[in-house]
């Protein structure tokens, strides 16, 4: 079976693919460990995006993409959860949530 | 929706139950005992959770009803007697690591928090459970986050200490990044196949023909469990957040999390994408053992650190765990379980050394190692036998794990696993150099050791009679491994 | 003949060693030296009895109805066995040659331990430091030396033929706290061991084409009707030849692979003899006590070589008389070894330096002997050579063991520091007198009628070679009347005054100079040929006697030891004359013709130098260098990729991120370019 | 039953000697765990030689005698399979009585207690090798052998101990890699009927044409290595140079042979036709070996440096043998590792005596030791003469046993070989002697050793084992050679019409 996208789901993938590279981007490029996790943020939208879309225009039938999404967001709030408290507990220590500083113990 | 199904997932019960015995111990017990900065704590929890995880774990050794194949939730979750088989080989380690841990957890700075450690290290342990046991991503995903980030936490436990924060960030920071990777990866094969079963995908997969998409989603999700399994080049975390995380978590963190994916790994591979298209998965396998072997070992020889030092050590062992899935077959499964069960004890008597020293001392480093056994001679047996048996120097378990793991891996018999085993071959020699650097320090170097003698505690002295024990006899004992190769010939 | 006394013969010397080398130093040494003595004593006795048996006992095992000799083999025992055929026996072989060789052996032998009970004290009579060890070495030499020549089979010769080397070495390194004893006893048992090189790719190379070892097997007929007892014959020889023709026709390097193999062989003779080539450990050898050079350096060991090329005789005499070189290959060896020899000898200040290039010239006449001799000429050579081995032994060890005498009388080797010894040592002067006339070969003495028997031999072959000798044996006589006349006359040395004064030695030293002189003087009137021929046939010498040769080879040395006495009888610028007059060759043959300066180069320069250094260094710095460069780029390579783990995170994200894509998009590649 | 075998005891009491030197409390009750242990093993091996050759009298033909096989690991098909013909049962004997010596040789070591429970358990490793027919079991105790050396190197040696104890370990587990995947590929490619491990089995039915080349020079490689075989020789003279001198016995006189051992037991006789075939790159290499290491052994000035490469060239001289493929040869090899196994053990034991008392192994810091330990200096000039191939003992009768057989082989390239290999007696004596004009004759070089000792008791009789041994073998070869040869005779050879 060939991947054939329909035109509308392209629509939205073309964003969502374009959210996930901006997220790494992000990712890749900010300092701020906030900014970091605001761009994994991103990413993981795009990802639930995808889902969503295929769910929605390829197997209109079934509702497994949709249910993943949600529970995607879930987790993507858990591991924000958990990440800020990690940098607030940096902050504390350092007063500093830059990630390069964060470079302590290397090779 | 008919609950009895939760009767399926009876280790996971079990499971939940000691998670709530500890749990609700450590809040509603009162607070009796004073820390030495004045806060209160309940005390007994370490004994608790010690010893409740020990009843479990024993009445799923003992009981057969475990080992019966059984599903639930439509199929999402189906245990089977290998995967029964693994989780109690995972709570075995579990239960050393926790006994070993018992020292540290009741040391003065983390005796507040102990409470904390043992119910997060549960959860993750659950998750391990869930990604096992999962035959639907979506439940998939669910046990490895719950595996992965509540050991963030776990990292940073030692909150005061930077290494544990900045260990915690990188573990969290990366983790994050690789498990939008695997969605994004699953997203496609979710686009290409429609369902998130794994048998539905492998069926919608055998009807089409491959594209790259579907290649590309494949290496997104071999890098999201390989992140897990801390293989090359997605293991870069690893010889931070292992350096940094206290050394409980630390072993806790390479051996149980380690085995469990591994395991996991095996049931995505062979039974998503293992009916079609395995040469590709294969090669792509077969690239990141290769790189995995090599690269950690190169790193592993520079290390002083201990705790750095056993990370890149784990991250070779990774890359020989991997010639288990490799060999798709069941002996190398058995292979690969055996060698989980081995490298569990044979790590955790070597992580039982570095605890009991740090415990005393403080010191992780390799040079304070040096004439070790002068003072702390049965301190440095241990360690010996611990390095002889990752090295896989007969007549300890190590040899016998690694010579099955081959022995499974080459049972297909084409000639680029021959070139596989041999380039892992190799790599034995650079890793045993490494190892033999432990031995060397403790028992050639002449110099004085920083580390006086005295007497550990008794837990950890339980914990290290086990894993020397299991070090010893697990291989001479060929019965462990033939119910385990016997197990897996059903399965 | 029952076994009982000839493995008695070789099992007395082995054990008197085991006995002396074990506990000698729990016994004085007097009386280690009497046992040594006395053991040597029955074993002189018993080979006495052993030859008195083979050539006169008349046993139809020894002599067949027509009187020829036969070979019995006494005993055989299985050693060591290769495969079916290939089988190391240890046997005692008896025969016409072996029977005369254990007498030799027996005599100098114990000549020679009774002789050492004197000259191994100091003239207060103290003996020296490792007496018993001395006993000891010369009864596993005795041993070695009787076990080689009574040998069955090739190996075991090559066996006892390196025993022989082995007890060679350790007493030639006797006093081995003096570097230049070490330093010879090495040479003596490396040269040997590069000769016996050749000695046992030979043997290879024969067994392999022959299936055996046995000599009696390549060389021998069975006799009928008799266990063991073989008769010696050219067919068999003939035989071996046809094998060797069939199986490896083609030869190598234009030789036949049997001249190959018995030209290895020989080479192993010529280590052994001291042929040229291969000479240059016997000169140094003297390093040795005298009476060890009497024994090994002059009467036994050195004729190991001659006896090798007479056992095997059959097998070179058929190789030529097909067109093989192998015996001309001794002939021209053994010829060019005597000039050489001689020529050198008539330089040298070491009295025992003389002896040992008068010892290499006297054997490399006996080789010439064996190469020429040929069927025409009833092989006349073999007898003679064997004759002359005989003899030789007896007048040789006589003038070492005469060295000796004024050696310790003296205490030192150089002429120089002897001149006039004739008043004051009237036994030892008139004993080795009596040395110096047989080798000469002045009649009646026993050298004159070997002598001439080689030079007939020679003759019988060609004039070319009987001239050859002929001056050789001139040579001979002027270098002995030399050393004879230097030593006893020249000029009266006034350090021979007073208390010091060198006298004769005590009677254990002068006993066996008299009796030797005795046997030098008589045994040249033995009717040889009736007792040792190639085939055992006798052969009547006097039938054949060519009084001419005799003649002129009479005339010709006792030109040559007038010459001497003028030059040498007093003291007169003569000599240094004739050195001036010939100032290039007296260097060469002063020095030896520079053939230790040429080893040396070959070995210093080129061997170590050139071939175990490189070796060595390669060993260390590039096989050696390649495993530690692999660690090297381990450890290289470690530190190269360290900046992956750069602490960064960002950096672990990216790095997953490539390897994330890459893993996809290689496969990708990879499928869509080869798929 | 696992104890009605006799073998299983070659494991058995060294297991006891370990369990009793832990409990042991003072060096007096080591020394006697150590002498009873290595006297009842060396008893044991000689009741076992004389019973064997009762049984072969007697006309029992099956290849390996005394074989027993129990279970282990029942779906891999791994058994502690045991049985010995001649060849094993000569490096038992060897084994044991190297060990005997070892342990006399190590009388005042340091740490006493826990050197033994090294050398007892590198032993253990070495008889349950030479007592296996099933490769994975003999695998196991190959590395059980090698291992313990490091701790023994790096801890009792002396010099650049570290070094060279880290790149023997290093290079001999290297060789045991190659090892693994070729029995691996046994397992796998043997035409038995099921995978086994069972080398009778294997040797029975065969293995697979395709694989035989490859599997040959892996396992060839493997053994080869420990069996110093040019160019992976290198650890060896470091190795030997740094090793206390009980290790360097038997790791000289033992170890090594576990290479020439392999080689013939696994490499050849599982794989015949693929040894025909590949013979000659291997002859290449060995027969470089054999003149390589006595021309480096030439240039040395350090005793155990010159000894290291005298076994490299002799150890060279066993594969050599082996690799002629005939049964002269093959039972010359094996005498060989008997003979250098017990003079090359008894080179270094005295090298370690000389070195205990001198402080140097410099043959330009010492001289004239005759005069100053004549005992210890005869025996060094005996086992010179050993390793020079004096009649008598035991180098001569391998060597010519060896070069017999290799001569048989007629075509050109074995002939130069052979001939190459020949040439190597003259430049062993040329070593030899020098370190024996050095050392032992000569004017006494330093003043200070003039107050040395000669041998004590224990020294005395360790060498002097040795030496009773050495000319044993070289007085009475034809019954060890008729001891080993039966296996060369044996069907297997003969079926597929190599011999």
């Amino acid at each position: 079976m060939n991947f054939e996208f329909e035109w509308n789901s392209i629509m939205f993938l073309i964003p969502s693919l374009f959210m996930f590279c901006c997220g790494v981007y992000g990712f890749l490029t900010r300092r701020n460990m906030i900014a970091i996790l605001i761009s994994l943020e991103l990413m993981l939208n795009a990802v639930d995006m995808n889902f969503v879309v295929f769910n929605r225009f390829l197997y209109p039938g079934q509702l497994d993409g949709m249910f993943f999404t949600l529970f995607a967001i879930a987790i993507a709030a858990a591991e924000t959860a958990i990440a800020i408290a990690i940098i607030i507990n940096a902050f504390r220590i350092s007063r500093d949530i830059d990630v390069k500083d964060l470079s302590k113990m290397k090779f | 929706m008919d609950y009895s199904q939760f009767l399926a997932m009876k280790q996971e019960i079990g499971l939940l139950v000691v998670f709530l015995v500890v749990f609700l111990y450590d809040v509603f017990m009162p607070r009796k005992g004073v820390a030495a900065d004045g806060r209160a704590y309940v005390k007994g929890t370490s004994l608790v959770a010690v010893i409740s995880f020990a009843i479990f774990t024993a009445a799923c050794f003992l009981c057969p009803c475990i080992y019966e194949p059984a599903s639930a939730f439509g199929d999402m979750y189906v245990t089977t007697a290998v995967a029964a088989t693994i989780k109690n080989i995972l709570n075995v380690g579990v239960l050393i690591v926790l006994i070993q841990a018992m020292r540290w957890a009741d040391s003065d700075i983390q005796v507040v928090r102990r409470g904390e450690f043992y119910q997060l290290l549960l959860i993750t342990l659950f998750g391990m459970y869930l990604m096992m046991s999962g035959r639907h991503f979506l439940l998939f995903i669910i046990g490895l986050e719950s595996a992965s980030l509540p050991l963030a936490a776990m990292v940073a436990l030692d909150k005061h200490r930077h290494e544990s924060t900045e260990a915690a960030i990188k573990y969290i920071l990366t983790a994050c990044f690789s498990s939008a990777i695997f969605m994004m990866g699953l997203s496609f094969v979710y686009g290409l196949t429609g369902s998130l079963y794994f048998v539905d995908i492998a069926s919608a997969l055998s009807t089409q023909a491959s594209t790259g998409l579907l290649t590309i989603a494949i290496g997104f999700v071999m890098a999201g469990i390989g992140f897990k399994l801390s293989l090359v080049p997605f293991h870069l975390w690893t010889g931070d957040v292992y350096q940094g995380a206290p050394t409980s978590v630390t072993s806790y963190l390479s051996v149980i999390s380690k085995g469990a994916t591994a395991f996991a790994f095996v049931v995505v591979m062979v039974q998503v994408f293992g009916q079609f298209y395995t040469a590709a998965w294969e090669w792509m396998l077969y690239a990141l053992i290769i790189l995995t072997i090599t690269v950690g070992n190169l790193f592993a020889i520079r290390q002083r650190n201990m705790k750095r030092f056993l990370a890149f050590s784990s991250v070779s062992q990774a890359g020989y765990i991997m010639l288990g899935v490799i060999g798709v077959n069941e002996m190398a499964l058995a292979a690969l379980i055996f060698y989980v069960l081995v490298y569990i004890f044979s790590n955790l008597a070597a992580f039982g050394v570095i605890q009991a020293i740090e415990n005393k001392t403080g010191l992780v480093d390799m040079d304070s190692y040096r004439g070790l056994c002068r003072t702390n001679p049965r301190l440095s047996f241990c360690m010996m036998l611990a390095m002889f048996s990752l090295a896989g120097i007969p007549p300890f378990a190590g040899f016998f794990s690694k010579f099955f793991i081959f022995t499974g891996a080459l049972n297909q018999g084409s000639v680029a696993m021959y070139v596989l085993v041999l380039i892992a071959l190799i790599n034995t020699i650079i890793s045993l150099y490494y190892y033999l650097l432990v031995v060397k320090a403790m028992y050639i170097s002449p110099d004085e050791c920083k580390v006086p003698a005295f007497k550990s505690a008794t837990s950890e002295r339980i914990g290290l009679v086990i894993t020397v024990a299991g070090v010893i006899f697990l291989g001479l004992v060929s019965c462990i491994y033939d119910s385990i190769l016997a197990l897996c010939g059903v399965a | 003949m029952e076994a009982t006394i000839p493995v008695l013969i070789l099992a007395m010397p082995l054990l008197m060693f085991l006995f002396l080398g074990l506990f000698g130093k729990f016994l004085s040494p007097r009386v280690s030296g009497i046992i040594g003595t006395a053991g040597m004593g029955v074993v002189l006795l018993m080979c006495y009895y052993t030859a008195y048996v083979y050539f006169f006992s008349g046993s139809p095992e020894f002599i067949n109805a027509e009187g020829n000799r036969l070979q019995a083999i006494i005993c055989n025992v299985d050693w060591l066995q290769f495969t079916d055929n290939l089988i190391i026996r240890l046997g005692f072989l008896l025969d016409p040659i072996s029977a005369m060789m254990l007498v030799v052996i027996s005599t100098i032998s114990f000549m020679v331990h009774l002789y050492s009970n004197g000259y191994m004290r100091d003239h207060h009579g103290v003996y020296e430091r490792g007496f018993q060890r001395f006993y000891a070495f010369l009864a596993l030499f005795s041993f070695s030396m009787l076990g080689l020549v009574v040998a069955t089979n090739i190996f075991q010769m090559y066996i006892f033929w390196e025993l022989v080397g082995a007890s060679s070495y350790l007493l030639i390194g006797f006093y081995f706290t003096k570097p230049s004893a070490v330093a010879a006893s090495k040479k003596a048992f490396i040269v040997t061991r590069f000769a016996d090189l050749g000695f046992l790719i030979g043997i290879l190379v024969l067994s392999y084409y022959t299936g055996t070892f046995n000599f009696t097997d390549m060389t021998s007929v069975p006799v009928a009707g008799m266990n063991d007892v073989y008769a010696v014959s050219a067919e068999t020889a003939t035989g071996v030849f046809n094998i060797f023709q069939s199986k490896a026709a083609a030869g190598f390097m234009g030789c036949s692979v049997m001249t190959w193999a018995l030209v290895l062989i020989f080479m192993g003779g010529m280590g052994k003899s001291a042929m040229m080539p291969l000479h240059i450990w016997l000169p140094d050898a003297m390093e040795g006590p005298t009476p060890v050079s009497a024994l090994i350096h002059a009467a036994t060991m050195v004729v190991a070589g001659v006896y090798l090329v007479a056992r095997l005789f059959p097998l070179f005499l058929v190789n030529a008389e097909f067109g093989g070189y192998a015996l001309d290959v001794v002939t021209w060896v053994g010829a060019i070894t005597a000039a050489y020899a001689a020529m050198v000898a008539c330089t040298q200040l070491d009295i025992k330096r003389v002896l040992a290039f008068s010892t290499i010239s006297q054997i490399a006449f006996m080789m010439v002997s064996l190469g020429v001799s040929r069927e025409e000429f009833h092989n006349l050579g073999y007898m003679a050579s064997m004759f002359h081995l005989f003899t030789h032994a007896m007048f040789k060890a006589l003038l070492f063991l005469g060295a000796g005498a004024l050696i310790h009388a003296v205490g030192s080797n150089d002429y120089t520091d002897m001149h006039g010894l004739r008043k004051h040592m009237p036994i030892t002067h008139i004993t080795f007198l009596i040395g110096c006339l047989s080798i000469a070969g002045i009649i009646p003495f026993s050298g004159f009628f070997s002598k001439d028997e080689i030079l007939s031999s020679c003759f019988g072959n060609s004039i070319f070679a009987y001239v050859w000798m002929s001056a050789v044996a001139a040579l001979t006589a002027f270098y002995m009347f030399r050393l004879y006349f230097l030593i006893f006359w020249w000029k009266e040395h006034k350090v021979h005054e007073g208390h010091h004064a060198p006298k004769d030695q005590p009677w254990t030293m002068t006993l066996p100079l008299i009796i030797l002189a005795v046997v030098a003087t008589l045994c040249g009137l033995i009717p040889f040929g009736n007792y040792v021929t190639w085939d055992g046939h006798p052969y009547d010498f006097m039938a054949h006697f060519n009084w001419t040769i005799a003649g002129i080879s009479l005339a010709v040395a006792v030109i040559a030891i007038l010459v001497a006495a003028r030059m040498y009888k007093t003291e007169n610028p003569l000599p240094a004359k004739m050195r001036q007059a010939m100032p290039r060759l007296w260097d060469w043959c002063r020095n030896r013709f520079y053939f230790d300066e040429l080893y040396m180069f070959i070995t210093h320069k080129i061997i170590f130098d050139k071939i175990c250094r490189p070796i060595a260094w390669f060993d260390r710095h590039i096989i050696d260098g390649t495993m530690d460069g692999l660690a090297t780029i381990t450890n290289k390579a470690s530190y190269a990729i360290r900046g992956l783990q750069s602490g960064n995170t960002q950096n672990y994200v990216w790095v997953y991120l490539i390897g994330a894509l890459a893993l996809g998009g290689v496969t990708v590649a990879v499928i869509f370019l080869f798929c | 039953m696992l104890f009605s075998n006799i073998l299983i005891y070659f494991v058995v009491i060294p297991l006891l000697m370990l369990g009793g030197l832990a409990l042991c409390r003072n060096i007096k009750q080591i020394r006697a765990v150590a002498v009873v242990g290595s006297t009842i093993l060396t008893g044991l091996s000689v009741y076992l030689l004389v019973d064997y050759l009762g049984l072969r009298a007697a006309g029992e033909s099956a290849p390996m005698l005394y074989c027993d096989s129990w279970t282990w690991f029942r779906d891999l098909n791994i058994n502690l399979s045991v049985g010995v013909d001649g060849v094993s049962i000569a490096m038992l004997l060897l084994s044991s009585i190297i060990l005997f010596t070892g342990s006399f040789a190590s009388w005042k070591i340091e740490q006493p207690k826990a050197f033994f429970l090294w050398l007892v358990l590198l032993s253990t490793g070495v008889f349950g090798f030479f007592i296996s027919v099933d490769l994975f079991t003999m695998f196991m105790f190959y590395e059980v052998a090698l291992i313990p050396m490091y701790l023994l190197i790096g801890v009792w040696g002396s010099g650049n101990k570290n070094y060279s104890a880290m790149k023997l370990t290093l290079m001999l587990m290297g060789g045991s890699a190659f090892l693994m995947i070729g029995l691996i590929g046994i397992y796998y490619q043997s035409n038995a009927p099921e995978h086994t491990w069972d080398l009778l089995k294997i040797a029975e039915y065969g293995v697979n044409a395709d694989w035989q080349n490859f599997l040959f020079v892996v396992t060839f490689v493997g053994f080869g290595v420990l069996g110093a075989m040019f160019p992976f020789h290198t650890w060896s003279p470091d190795g030997h140079a740094s090793a206390p001198t009980a290790v360097s016995m038997l790791h000289a006189g033992v170890l090594m042979k576990l290479g020439g051992y392999g080689c013939f037991r696994v490499s050849m006789y599982l794989m015949p036709e693929a040894a025909n075939e590949l013979a000659w790159i291997f002859l290449i290499l060995t027969g470089i070996s054999v003149v390589y290491g006595a021309f480096s052994a030439c240039v040395q000035t350090d005793l155990k440096y010159i000894n290291a490469y005298s076994s490299v060239s002799h150890c060279g001289l066993v594969l050599f043998a082996i690799l002629m493929l005939n049964t002269t040869a093959m039972t010359g090899a094996v005498m060989q590792m008997l003979s250098h196994g017990l003079m090359t053990a008894l080179f270094f034991a005295l090298i370690g005596m000389i070195y205990g008392r001198t402080h140097t192994r410099d043959i330009r810091e010492m001289g004239g030791l005759m005069r100053i330990m004549p005992y210890l200096s005869v025996c060094y000039v005996i086992a010179g003469m050993a390793s020079l191939g004096l009649p008598g003992l035991s180098g001569f009768v391998a060597e010519m046993t060896i070069f017999v057989g290799s001569f048989q082989e007629a075509d050109t390239f074995h002939r130069v070989f052979t001939i190459v290999a020949c040439c190597s007696i003259v430049i062993t004596a040329v070593y030899i002697l020098r370190v024996v004009g050095k050392l032992l004759f000569g004017p006494v070089q330093d003043e200070h050793h003039r107050q040395l000792t000669d041998a004590t008791w224990w020294e005395r009789l360790s060498t002097a084992t040795l030496i009773v041994c050495v000319a044993a073998i070289g007085c009475f070869p034809n019954f060890f050679a008729n001891l080993i040869k039966f296996t060369f005779d044996g069907a297997i050879f003969r079926a597929i019409g190599l011999n």
